[in-house]
C-alpha cells in the first residue's frame, strides 16, 4: 500500500516536472503509433478492393442472376474446353459467395450494396489463366465469353489490378518508412524522458542507494512513467485513427459508385483490433524504452 | 563490526588510494579517520558500505565478507549503515519529516513505522517544532541534524559521517558531535572521518591516521597530532 | 577567430554529449518536415489535375484538330445562343493553350504526352455553367454539342472533379494535421535538447557567468545547435521528399494512362522549391524552439 | 575599491540576511569576514558581484553604484573581480591550462593573449609542469591553486573568496593563504570569508564579523576571537 501510494506520486511528480519533454514524447510516439495504425488499415482497404481477385484470378465471368446450372452449362462447357490451354483453373462462386464479395466490394457505399440482393446478384467464375502475363489470350477469351448466353459481363483483372496494387505497394512502403522513422524516434524520446527524470532526481536516488532501497523499488516509478507515455500515446493514436477512419468511410459514401473507392474501407471490426494493437504497441516501446534506460542509468 | 583485511583499492593504476589497509572497529566503538587530503579516508567509508570494491583484500561488516556480495543482497547490508555527509544530501524539495521519512519509506516500511519512529528520532535530534521546514530554512547545523536522523531513523548499526562538521562553524560542529557521541552511547558504531582538530583533540576517541594510503598511526583515545 | 573557434567546438561537443536526444529532434523535425513537403507537393500534384477545371470550368468541348475558324463558327454559335440562359462564360483554348494543359496532364507520362503535337492535339472550348449545380441541364449541353460537326468529345467536371477535390481535402487536411502536430513536436524536443544541454553544461555557464561573459557569448552556441538540428532535419526531409517524389513519378509512368493519375505527379520545378522551403522551415523551428530556451534558462 | 552604504538583504519576509550593514575596503586591503554559519558572509560577497540585489542602501565597486547597473554591464563589472569558492567550481573534463584558458576565452581575449597570459599565472601559483592534468588528477590544494589561476588570470582589482580553505587541511590551507597573501602583494584587494580560527589568527589582517546580518566588531590586524 505505502508502496504503491510512493510509486504513483513520485511518478506524477516526475511527469509534473519536465512536461514538454514528456509531451514531446507523447505526440511523436502518437503520430507514429498513428501512422502506424493508418498502414495496417490502409493495407486492409486495399485487400478488400483486391479480394475478389484472390488466388491469381485474372478474369472474371459474370452470369446474369437467376441462371440455373443447366443454363450455366455452356459457359461451363466453353471454360473447360480452354482448361489446360490456356487456362489453369476455374471456380464458381455462387449466389451466397458473390454476396458476401458484395460486402466487402461495397462496404463503403452502403446504398449501393443494399440493392443487391439474392434475386438480382450476378454469380461468378473465377478464371485463373496459365500464364498471367500473356494479357492478348485473355482480352481473347473476353471477347469470346461475352458472345455466350446468360453471361452478364466479363472483367480482366490488369484493368484494376494492376494500379491499385501498385499504389497499395508505394503507400505502404513509404507510411510504413514514416512511421518506422517515428518510433525510433518515440523510444529515442521515451528512453531519453526517463533519462533526464532520473538525472533530475539523481539526489533522490543516490540517497535512495545510500539507505538500502532495491534497485525494483527505484526503477519501477520510472518505468511507469515511461509506459503512461507509451499507452497515452497508443490511445491517442487509436482516437485519432477512429476519428479518420470514420471521416474516410463517411466520405467514400459520398463519392461516385464507379470511383473504384468504395472497397477502400474499413467497417469490419478490423480498425477495433488496430487499436488495441496501436495501444499495446504503445505500452511495448514505453516500456522498452524506460526499462533500458531505468536500468543503464541507475548508476548515478 | 568492520574488519578490513589487506585492502587495496586502485582507482587507476597510478592512483592508490588505499595499500594494504588492515583494521578493525569493534561493535560499539567511535573512531576517527584523520589525514591529509587525498589520504584515503572518504575511500576507505565507500569500502564499508560497498560504494567500492577493493582489487584487493576482503571487507567484512557485520560478519559478512561484502567484496563478493551479490548486487542484490547490497540494499540489505546499506540498511545496517547510516552514511552522514559533509554536505548534509537533503532533498531541498522535503520537508525534515519528508526527508527522514523518505528513508524508511523506500525501504518498504509501512505508514505507521514511520509515524512512530520519525517524531522519536526528530527528538533525539533535537529538532522538534522543526519538522515541516524545508532544509533552506535551516542552519547548516540544524540541516546536519536532520541528515543524522535520517542515517539513524532505521537504526543501524554502524554510522559513517565523511567530516561532519567540514561546513560547520565550531561551535555547531560541537553540538554535532555532542550528538554522535550520544547516538554512539546507544551503541552504534561510529566511523568518522576529519580535517578538524579541535573536534578530534576535545573527543579523545580512537584515532586511526591515514597517509597516502596507508595507516600511519592506530591510537586508542588519541588525538589529532 | 577565437570566439567562432570556440563557438563551433562547444556546439560540437554539446551535440556529441547527448546524442540521443538530438537524433530524436532531427528524426521529429525530419519527419515532420517531409510529411509538409508532401503535403505541399500533393497539393500541387491534385492542382496539376485539376488545373483544366479552373475558375469555374465544369464542361469542356474538345474540337478536332486542324478544325480552322471558320469551321469552330458553329460552335460558337451554339455556344452563345447559351449565353446567359445556362452559360455564364466560355473561352477558347487554342493549340498553345490546349498543349500546355496538355504537359500538366500528362506530366507523369512522358510517352503519351509526346504523341500530342500541334497537328493532333484537340482544341478546347472551356464553359463555365450560370449554374454549376444544375448536372441534368449540362448533360443535356453535352449530348446536344456532342452532335455538332468537328467535335471531339464534351467532358463535364462531376466526373472527375468532385473526387479528385474531395480526395484532395481529406488529403490535406489530415497529413496537415499530422505535420503539425509533429512539428510542435520537433520544437519542444529542440527546446528541450538545448535546455538539457544548458543544464548538462550549468557549471561551464555558471563559470562564464562569474568570468564576465556576455549573455549573447554563453547563448550563441546553443542557438547554434539548435539551428543545426533544424537545418539538418530540413535537409533530411528534402532528401527523402526528392526520393519518393521521384519514385512516384517513375511509378505513374507505369500506370494506365487512364487511370486519372499521369497528372498527380510534380515536375515542373516546384520540388525544389518546396525543399528549399523546407530547410527554411527547419532552421526556423530550430532557432526558434533554441532561442527560446537559450534565453530562458541562461539563469541556470 | 568597495563600499557599502546601509545595505538590506531579505530572501523574504522572516530571512533577513543582512541588516543594514555599512561598510568599506580600500584599494589593496585585505579583509577576512567571519560569523557563524548564516550570519551573511556569503550574501555579502554575492552582493560585490551582483550575483544578489539588495533590497535596500547601495552597492559600490570601483567607483560605480552597481545595485542598479543595466544587465548589459555586469559582465563588464564581472572581469574586474575574481571569485573563488570553497568547492573550486572547476570544469572537471578541461585540463588545468583549459579551466585557466577558460576565463578568458570566454571574454573574448585572443589566442595570444592566452597563451602568454595562462602559462604566467600557472606559474604564479606554482602549478608548472600540472598544466595537462585533469582535477581529479589534484589534490586538494591543488584544486584550488587552479581556481585562484582562474579568478586571477584576468588581474582583476578584487578577489572575492569564499571560504577557500574549506576543504583542505590545515597545512594546506596554509599553502593557499600564503598564495592568496602574495596575489594581495600586487595591489589587489582581497575579501575572503572563513570559519578557519587558525588562519584568521594567524594572517593578523582586518577582521570583519557578522552575526544574524548585523556587523558586531570590525578589527584592523584582528583575531578569529
Ligand atoms: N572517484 C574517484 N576516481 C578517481 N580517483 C579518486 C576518486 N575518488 C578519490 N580518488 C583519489 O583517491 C585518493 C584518495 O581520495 P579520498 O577522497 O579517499 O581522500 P580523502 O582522504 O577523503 O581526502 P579529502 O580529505 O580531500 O576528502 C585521492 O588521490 C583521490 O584523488
Ligand atoms: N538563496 C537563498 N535563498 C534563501 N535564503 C538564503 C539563500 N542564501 C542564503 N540564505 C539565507 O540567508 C542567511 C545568510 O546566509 P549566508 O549563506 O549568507 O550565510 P553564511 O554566513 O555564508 O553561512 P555559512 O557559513 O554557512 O556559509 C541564512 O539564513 C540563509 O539560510
Ligand atoms: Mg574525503
Ligand atoms: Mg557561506
Amino acid at each position: 500500500m505505502s508502496r504503491l501510494r510512493y510509486m504513483f506520486r513520485e511518478t506524477g511528480e516526475s511527469i509534473r516536472r519536465n512536461p514538454t519533454l514528456s509531451v514531446a514524447s507523447v505526440i511523436t510516439a502518437a503520430v507514429s503509433l498513428l501512422i502506424f495504425g493508418l498502414t495496417l488499415i490502409i493495407q486492409h482497404g486495399f485487400d478488400n478492393l483486391l479480394s475478389q481477385w484472390e488466388g491469381g484470378v485474372e478474369m472474371i465471368v459474370y452470369v446474369n442472376s437467376g441462371a440455373g446450372e443447366e443454363q450455366r452449362v455452356v459457359i461451363e462447357d466453353a471454360l473447360g474446353q480452354q482448361q489446360g490451354v490456356t487456362i489453369e483453373s476455374w471456380s464458381y462462386c455462387d449466389v451466397a459467395c458473390s454476396l458476401s464479395d458484395a460486402d466487402r466490394l461495397f462496404a463503403g457505399d452502403p446504398v449501393t450494396r443494399s440493392q443487391l440482393t439474392e434475386l438480382n446478384i450476378p454469380t461468378q467464375y473465377k478464371v485463373v489463366p496459365l500464364d498471367a502475363t500473356q494479357v492478348d489470350i485473355l482480352r481473347g477469351l473476353r471477347d469470346r465469353y461475352l458472345e455466350l448466353p446468360n453471361v452478364y459481363s466479363v472483367q480482366l483483372a490488369e484493368e484494376q489490378l494492376d494500379l491499385i496494387s501498385k499504389l497499395q505497394g508505394f503507400v505502404s512502403t513509404y507510411t510504413t518508412g514514416l512511421w518506422i522513422a517515428l518510433m525510433v524516434a518515440a523510444s529515442l524520446l521515451i528512453w531519453n524522458t526517463i533519462r533526464t527524470a532520473m538525472f533530475a532526481r539523481r539526489r533522490e536516488i543516490e540517497v535512495m542507494k545510500l539507505v538500502g532501497a532495491t534497485d525494483w523499488f527505484i526503477r519501477l516509478p520510472f518505468m511507469l512513467e515511461g509506459l503512461l507515455q507509451g499507452v497515452t500515446g497508443g490511445a491517442v493514436a487509436s482516437v485519432a485513427m477512429w476519428f479518420i477512419n470514420g471521416r474516410w468511410t463517411a466520405g467514400v459514401e459520398a463519392f461516385p459508385a464507379n470511383s473504384g473507392m468504395t472497397a477502400l474501407v474499413v467497417v469490419d471490426g478490423y480498425e477495433w483490433r488496430v487499436g488495441l494493437i496501436v495501444v499495446l504497441f504503445g505500452a511495448l516501446i514505453g516500456t522498452i524504452g524506460s526499462g533500458t534506460a531505468a536500468s543503464k542509468f541507475l548508476d548515478v | 563490526m568492520i574488519r578490513l583485511e589487506n585492502v587495496t583499492k586502485r582507482y587507476s593504476s597510478e592512483v592508490v588510494a588505499l595499500d594494504d589497509v588492515s583494521f578493525e572497529v569493534p561493535k560499539g566503538e567511535f573512531v576517527f579517520l584523520v589525514g591529509p587530503s587525498g589520504s584515503g579516508k572518504s575511500t576507505l567509508l565507500r569500502l564499508i558500505n560497498r560504494q567500492e570494491r577493493p582489487e584487493e583484500g576482503s571487507v567484512w561488516v557485520a560478519g559478512r565478507d561484502i567484496v563478493d556480495m551479490p548486487n542484490n543482497r547490497i540494499p540489505q547490508l546499506r540498511r545496517n549503515i547510516g552514511n552522514i555527509f559533509q554536505d548534509y544530501k537533503l532533498l531541498l524539495n522535503k520537508t525534515v519529516f519528508e526527508n527522514i521519512a523518505f528513508a524508511l519509506e523506500v525501504i518498504g516500511q509501512p505508514q505507521h513505522v514511520i509515524s512512530q519512529q520519525v517524531p522519536a528520532v526528530i527528538d533525539l535530534v533535537g529538532l522538534s517544532g522543526k519538522e515541516d521546514r524545508f532544509p533552506h530554512q535551516l542552519s547548516g547545523g540544524e540541516q546536519q541534524r536532520v541528515s543524522i536522523a535520517r542515517a539513524f531513523v532505521n537504526r543501524p548499526l554502524i554510522l559513517v559521517a565523511d567530516e561532519p562538521t567540514g561546513n560547520l562553524d565550531p561551535s555547531t560542529g560541537e553540538g554535532i558531535m555532542r550528538l554522535l557521541d550520544r547516538i554512539n552511547g546507544t551503541g552504534t558504531t561510529v566511523v568518522m572521518a576529519t580535517h578538524d582538530r579541535r573536534i578530534v583533540d576535545a573527543m579523545r576517541r580512537r584515532v586511526v591516521q591515514l597517509d597516502r594510503g596507508v595507516i600511519v598511526r592506530d591510537q586508542e583515545r588519541g588525538v589529532y597530532q
